[in-house]
């Protein structure tokens, strides 16, 4: 059978990517920031897991508000990184597993989530960067291969936090009645607090992140009180994709142990979390 | 009860909701479509004609010659196809969020570095 | 306050297209089910309601594989009818109420429904069939606007007649909860038993179908018990179109009255049955 | 636990699920693209080209070919897009129910008429 055997929460924005084009890893700015995910390198290294389960947002790339979905999930052969206006490199293909994303979707609508299925999916940096992050300098993402879960964190009306927990925690039932002997990792990314628009641009409340981060790890059912506007008030309008470490997190289930845990401010405009989580 | 019936303004904050993303679909179509690099180059070639393609409003127009983000917004622009506007102006999101604050840029990072202490 | 005034149970397959375009209602064929329809025409006459939210499922017009949503809801100003590549005729464009799509949209994500928002969306016989079958001749429509509800039942997994009846539920909460006087009419469209594709193709399920109405109508819990493969054993693959029946049943609050039932078979490759339905 | 965990055949009828879908997507995709009359043209104009522009298999092109649609269903096929061939080929969904059962039309419509009684 299929075992979840940890998850990693990481930041996805384009900044980290410029910056490892351009080779900026030890440059003061990044330094902290990138030497944080050394025991995640090492952790990835030794495990080796076979499959990445990755929660993240689309950004306007593959989807557009002529039909936005709340929850999309990938089950393609490979997803391509195209380009996304702003100069950000493409990315080598990442491989899928076609197979073990339709046993997911066909949980996932069992349990009641009304998911769009996705046979062709191009991703932005909201799973390439975490790819570049992971597996640096490896174009082949040390042969792991993926399934893209899209929660939508554009426009309103979006998935509490709650359910997008729930979501996770229905994907991890499938992958353990999944039938073959394959090893997942689950990848959360995005976050922590932001804001990008408006007048509060720049906003971020470190307070916040770290009470947060805090519950997701010890109780996160804590956390089912808060609303999609709750987040946006406390940790700004992009504070939202918060709810990508809500799903990765019910997607661990049992006892929780977080093995490491990292926190920026800032990367580019936001605090960047970088945490890994094992399980029993 | 949605959490969007709470109209309760949030400070420098626009939500994009049904509302706004009805408002602003030209004007955010508009900027989808610079995924693409023709797209861009059109649009370079002749803003004010590709803005009449995508069907914005003359404010809208306006705004976007005014490079004026804030006001895009409160026209219905959503950030994430706005960044792909800003890439076309070499903008990256440190530039605009100084933009939208009336920060300098080194204001604004300064903001962003007291945010961590 | 928005008020459900009642619902209406019909078939929306292409043939009633092309039947109305060449003129046939009063042909042997096709008398006994345009007749089955007057009740229905009468009733909306007298009745006029301001809008219709419309169950139906898109047949591979503007929904591809690459992106297949469970649940979709329209909340467009208008609603274009395309070729479908068979000949059917395109009809005039269905005008929608986006303001009310969008309160609806909001209550379905607060309840737990990962719907997928269309701000652009083509409709095919799904939906343009039943609109000429209800306003005959009439290129407004009776003034009517419509929300479209589209449910996936082309690839499987699809949801549960469960799943589909609690999205009428949702539905109708938040109707019930939109404040403006509009009354409100839901239209339930396709099935009933019916297979189009393979060895099977042309069965048809006269019990169960008489089954099914009846329970609908007096007693829908009942037919939850059904999984989709137990509908599509007993009603033929696209007998699961009875879903859309499910979703405009749920959408139907407090105690329902049967005003008016017609079925008949064979109608193209189908049973179809016509409904109208009260509530108090 | 799925209700598509329970593998057991269901007598005449293929369940259009992620395994087919796989198989099919670009015979589907071929399909959907005729709701476009150009494609259509483009179809009619050169079966063999259209064909391979959509990367179908051998197995799948032959299934075309010969208008075998049982064959397309086993390859793939989704009867929605499947109709859109018929489409083509001018035939309607019961010609298309005789074709797949070995009946004639007449007695395909005989078979419909006596589920009535
Ligand atoms: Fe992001
Ligand atoms: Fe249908």
């Amino acid at each position: 059978m299929a075992k979840i055997i940890g998850a990693v929460g990481s930041s996805h924005i384009p900044a980290i990517g410029l910056a490892i084009a351009k080779k900026q890893q030890q440059e003061p700015y990044w330094k902290g920031f990138f030497d944080g995910h050394i025991p995640i390198w090492n952790w990835l290294k030794e495990k080796k897991p076979d499959i990445a389960v990755v929660f993240y947002n689309d950004h306007g790339l593959e989807f557009f508000l002529d039909k936005k979905p709340t929850f999309s999930i990938g089950a393609a052969e490979e997803y391509i990184s195209y380009d996304e206006g702003w100069g950000l490199a493409t990315i080598p293909p990442i491989k899928g597993d076609p197979e073990l994303s339709w046993h997911i979707c066909n949980t996932l609508v069992e349990d009641e989530f009304d998911i769009t299925i996705c046979q062709e999916l191009g991703v932005d940096h909201g799973l390439t960067v975490p790819m570049q992050l992971m597996f640096p300098g490896d174009p082949n993402y040390g042969g792991i291969k993926v399934i893209p879960v899209i929660i939508n964190c554009e426009l309103h009306p979006m998935p509490s936090p709650k359910r997008c927990y729930k979501l996770g925690q229905s994907i991890a039932r499938a992958i353990q009645s999944y039938d073959q002997d394959l090893d997942v990792v689950i990848f959360g990314t995005g976050g922590l607090s932001h804001q990008l628009d408006g007048q509060n641009a720049g906003y971020i409340n470190k307070e916040f992140d770290l009470m947060c981060l805090d519950k997701l790890v010890n109780d996160p059912e804590y956390l089912f009180k808060f609303s999609v506007r709750d987040i946006i008030e406390n940790a700004g309008a992009q504070g939202i994709e918060f709810n990508m470490w809500m799903g990765m997190r019910g997607a661990l289930p049992g006892k929780v142990e977080q093995l490491h845990f990292n926190y920026t401010i800032p990367i580019s405009n936001t605090a960047a979390g970088t945490m890994l989580l094992s399980h029993e | 009860m949605s959490y969007l019936d709470d109209k309760t303004p949030i400070p420098g904050t626009i939500l994009f909701d049904g509302q706004k993303s009805r408002m602003g679909y030209g004007l955010n179509k508009m900027c989808y479509s610079f995924n693409d690099e023709s797209a861009r180059n059109e649009f370079k070639a002749d803003e004010d004609a590709y803005c009449t393609k995508y069907k914005l409003s003359d404010e809208q127009k306006k705004a976007v010659k005014d490079r004026d983000l804030i006001a895009m917004l409160e026209l219905g622009g959503s950030i994430y196809y706005m960044a792909k506007f800003a890439g076309i102006l070499k903008l990256n999101m440190q530039d605009i969020g100084a933009l939208q604050t009336g920060l300098t840029l080194d204001e604004f990072k300064q903001k962003l570095v007291d945010a961590g202490k």
